[in-house]
């Protein structure tokens, strides 16, 4: 384990994109099933957009980071998941404000800033099958936990379990929405990309790899 | 996938590139973010009107920039909503002084996009009203939903209001004649056959031959029902009486009829479920008083329709024969 | 099959009056036989304007009805020329009294039934004047052949001849304006995927995955040769190749580049051909004066486009630029 | 063997509608292969056409029956087809003259007379793969006998072997011209056409059966 420093937050958006493109098909297929099958083409693109800026400037605090991810996002992914995402590290980069290590409480704090962002952009309610499904359990999952890691491992596979959870639900936010019940007996694409992504935090706190080691 | 494209990712750019040499006449194409305005920018002291959205439903909305329709155009990915950083300088380019609608199809993407470009523009002092178009009511309005999608019915009101604006009408008339059509203008589509979205190289979605999707969305999404091929004069009464009874026509009202295709439908065919709708409309004692019949709002190569009726009064009408200059409508000039 | 229509036999029919329908403010419709007219008959003393063929290229020919181009249209079967009994009712309907100009497809088919009907006309004392279009530059010209065929060069030989009939030209100079578009355009296609003609129920022809068939007619006749699928810039290139040195294009010429669509490809893809083709003719020096992209000459849904190139003059320019108020084709009014 | 008479002209209108109707699909494939495909549809709806003349008002001689379906053919079959047959029944009516029986040289003067219009129509010469490689033979072929029926079977006979002779041609009229060498290989509808046009004039002479019957 590593520390959950600037480096950390570096190798995490990293892993995201590496992560992302590597299931993006999958993203493609839920997507297809109750939505438009762009979410995967979407992230992949936001993602690698931000390793290149990443590679550009190399960000030297975890809000830094965390606020070029947001922007990038924002401004390349587009549909719904991009404001949504945006937002999120948006206002977890706010939550960093000028800690250089993230204990316990720091992460559940980031995690509960990016979900309230996400709520208050989508309006989405626990249940309504979206990525707010995912970011629920976790925040709740990191709250326990005193170290960093253990935080973000607890938050993570909350996800998981969050976003499988969306399964036998009726989606009533986005495209899925369109499907009343015939959304039932899907996933929600958006919930498995934030298991996704908070996995990827995971992976780079465990990861000894330099920053600029991985693309 | 059998396309004429290189690049898959590249497809929207190369093709607005194109769009902008073929009709340098009429528009600017400005790269880096991308939008399309108007030769010659912002007209001062008018209105502005902006819109956008996924890529994929050529010709709108790049096709309706232009002399009485749209300032600026904002397209997205393929089918994917643009980002509040194109949609931002587009705005700017179309604002002269006194404000910019932005309409914009009801998608949770679109909306959430749109509304965050917004906030950027007001800042920078551009008021700017936003016009949800909700027209499709293939889908449920209710609060478990978000909402009505936004489809053909788009056109009418860019068309519409451009006019109005066109002619000078201030910001808050602007707003309202969108706002009038909105509220007037009802749409149904269907698919016989999905399109395939460049990136991703396989179609939208499945369909049995012998089966389509009634109610089908302009990304593919999946409609109401499906239902099993029959005779277009069938299909065109699955289509029309919705939208007929959700916008409670009488006899005596007054409509503006539109067949939209979705790209890879022959036209022939658009007029055969045109002939149908016109004599039903006709059957309730609606007067069709203008036509519209094409692909105007498509879905990739997606085959199948959509119908839209837009209830008419003489401001509407007014509006509607007023001249337009843009690539895919013009008439008056 | 899967097509909205009705009977497969009736689509000709219900088709033609939907869009008569439609555009009941330009055209007339008429049956038994079947052919479309201007709206409000002949203009004394103009030159008229008939042109027809199979059916299954909408909106020609009768999108092009209406001030400016043609007075009357005749449609035939799918894919089928009309009969003179047609074309006889449609040629009086466009007789404004000083003769009738006939712009015919090249097709044996069209050529003979158009010659048997001038006959007829000519035996009511009405002067008849057939412009035969010839652009595809697939087909080898030779004694060993039918000769060229005639695609959508027809309809920029319709807009420039209903320009100068409109203005009032003798019959001696419509027709010369026609033979000058004929000798100045060219034209070449693809094909993607085909089309299905309703009465027939398959495809019109087989295609591999991965394999399309250059220099395709607009009826889905075989072509020069199938090749694998490339590139849209490639494919475009080996389009315009043989139409510009066909036409013997140099540099300093003004030029008209015209992209079609065969009815199912998306207007997005039309545009990233026209892209290509508009560098490509850059490239050789020439100047890409007017443009039109779009589905103008189709093959049902059939999944394609073509190239176009005229060679513009001052003369040429000028009538195109002419106001024209048709369903397919409209501008200046 | 009945005679050929006014009503066999009727019965061999109609045998032709009943053959081509059996054989559209056939035509079809033909057509698709080096034409457009129409080649079938398009003789069904004319001989259809003539038969529903024909319920209209019984043709009272051979040369009214073949103008009837002269002009019938001409305003209803279009394409390459539509002239070409309509010429040659209008030509053959003419042949026919006020005739009211038809023996060997009649039978041949009659096919002559229509071989000579759709040649003088279409321009095409023997061997450049078109209908005329079927009427060509057949002409000969009517040539010797002095039996009106005779000269009909030595004529079919004839078309059929011509029809089946185009195979190996390279087109040079018509939509399948296009094809240059790619035509080789295949039948020309328009000769197979023919051929079941000349065989449908034969068995309306064997045929027992009055007009009005067959339909
Ligand atoms: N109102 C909302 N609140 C929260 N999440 C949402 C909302 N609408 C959509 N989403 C999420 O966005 C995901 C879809 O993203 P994406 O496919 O990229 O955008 P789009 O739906 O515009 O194509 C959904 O799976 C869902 O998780
Ligand atoms: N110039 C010609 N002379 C004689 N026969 C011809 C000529 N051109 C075409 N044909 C005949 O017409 C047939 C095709 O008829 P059809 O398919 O009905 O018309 P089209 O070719 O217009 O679709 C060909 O098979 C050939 O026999
Ligand atoms: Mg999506
Ligand atoms: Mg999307
Ligand atoms: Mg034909
Ligand atoms: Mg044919």
């Amino acid at each position: 384990m590593t520390a959950l420093d600037a480096a950390w937050a570096d190798r995490w958006l990293r892993e995201c994109a590496r992560v992302l493109a590597e299931r993006r098909e999958e993203l493609i297929d839920l997507d297809r099933a109750i939505g438009d099958g762009d979410h995967g083409e979407n992230m992949d693109r936001g993602f690698r957009a931000v390793v290149a800026k990443l590679d550009e400037a190399r960000s030297d605090s975890i809000a830094a980071a965390l606020k070029l991810a947001a922007m990038t996002l924002m401004s390349t992914v587009g549909g719904a998941a991009g404001p949504l995402y945006g937002t999120a590290f948006l206002r977890a980069s706010v939550a960093a404000g000028d800690r250089d290590r993230l204990n316990g409480p720091a992460v559940e704090a980031l995690l509960a800033a990016a979900r309230d962002g996400i709520v208050a952009r989508g309006k989405a309610e626990p249940g309504d099958k979206t990525m707010v499904d995912a970011w629920t359990p976790a925040v709740k999952a990191a709250a326990a936990p005193a170290d960093g890691e253990a935080a973000l491992e607890a938050a993570a596979s909350a996800a998981e379990a969050g976003a499988q959870a969306t399964k036998p639900l009726v989606a009533r936010k986005g495209r899925a929405s369109y499907l009343g019940s015939r959304s039932v007996g899907h996933l929600d694409p958006g919930a498995v990309s934030t298991s996704y992504i908070l996995r990827a935090a995971v992976t780079a706190a465990m990861s000894e790899i330099s920053a600029g080691g991985v693309a | 996938m059998k396309k004429l494209i290189n690049d898959p990712r590249a497809v929207v750019e190369e093709s607005v590139d194109g769009f902008g040499l073929a009709h340098a006449d009429l528009v600017e194409v400005h790269r880096d973010p991308l939008y399309v305005a108007r030769r010659g920018g912002a007209v001062q002291g008018k209105v502005g009107l902006v819109s956008g959205g996924g890529s994929g439903h050529e010709p709108l909305h790049a096709g309706y920039v232009g002399q009485g329709m749209l300032d600026a155009a904002v397209p997205g990915p393929v089918f994917t909503s643009p980002t509040p950083d194109q949609i931002l300088p587009a705005t700017r380019a179309a604002d002269g002084g006194v404000g910019v609608v932005h309409i914009v199809k009801n998608y949770t993407g679109d909306v959430l996009n749109f509304e965050t470009a917004a906030e950027l523009c007001e800042a920078e002092g551009i008021e700017v009203r936003t016009v949800l178009v909700n027209d499709d009511v293939a889908v449920e309005d209710s609060l478990y939903t978000a909402g009505r999608r936004g489809v053909a019915g788009t056109v009418l009101v860019e068309k519409i209001a451009g006019a109005a604006a066109e002619r000078g009408e201030s910001l808050d008339a602007v707003e309202a004649v969108a706002r009038k059509v909105v509220a007037n203008v009802r749409s149904m589509g269907l698919a016989l056959a999905p399109g395939t979205v460049p990136h991703v190289g396989r179609p939208s979605f499945e369909l049995e031959e012998g089966e389509i999707e009634v109610g089908i969305g302009i990304h593919g999404e999946p409609g109401r029902r499906r239902v099993g091929l029959e005779p277009a004069d069938a299909l065109t009464e699955h289509l029309l009486t919705p939208v007929v009874e959700d916008l409670g026509v009488r006899g005596g009202d007054k409509v503006l009829l539109f067949v939209n295709g979705m790209g890879g439908t022959p036209l022939s065919e658009l007029y055969i479920v045109y002939r149908r709708a016109a004599q039903l409309l006709a059957d309730r004692g609606a007067i069709v008083e203008r036509s519209l019949v094409g692909n105007y709002t498509t879905s990739l190569e997606m085959q199948g329709c959509s119908v839209t009726v837009l209830r008419l009064d003489d401001e509407l009408t007014t509006w509607w024969d007023a001249p337009v200059k843009t690539a895919a409508l013009r008439w008056g000039v």
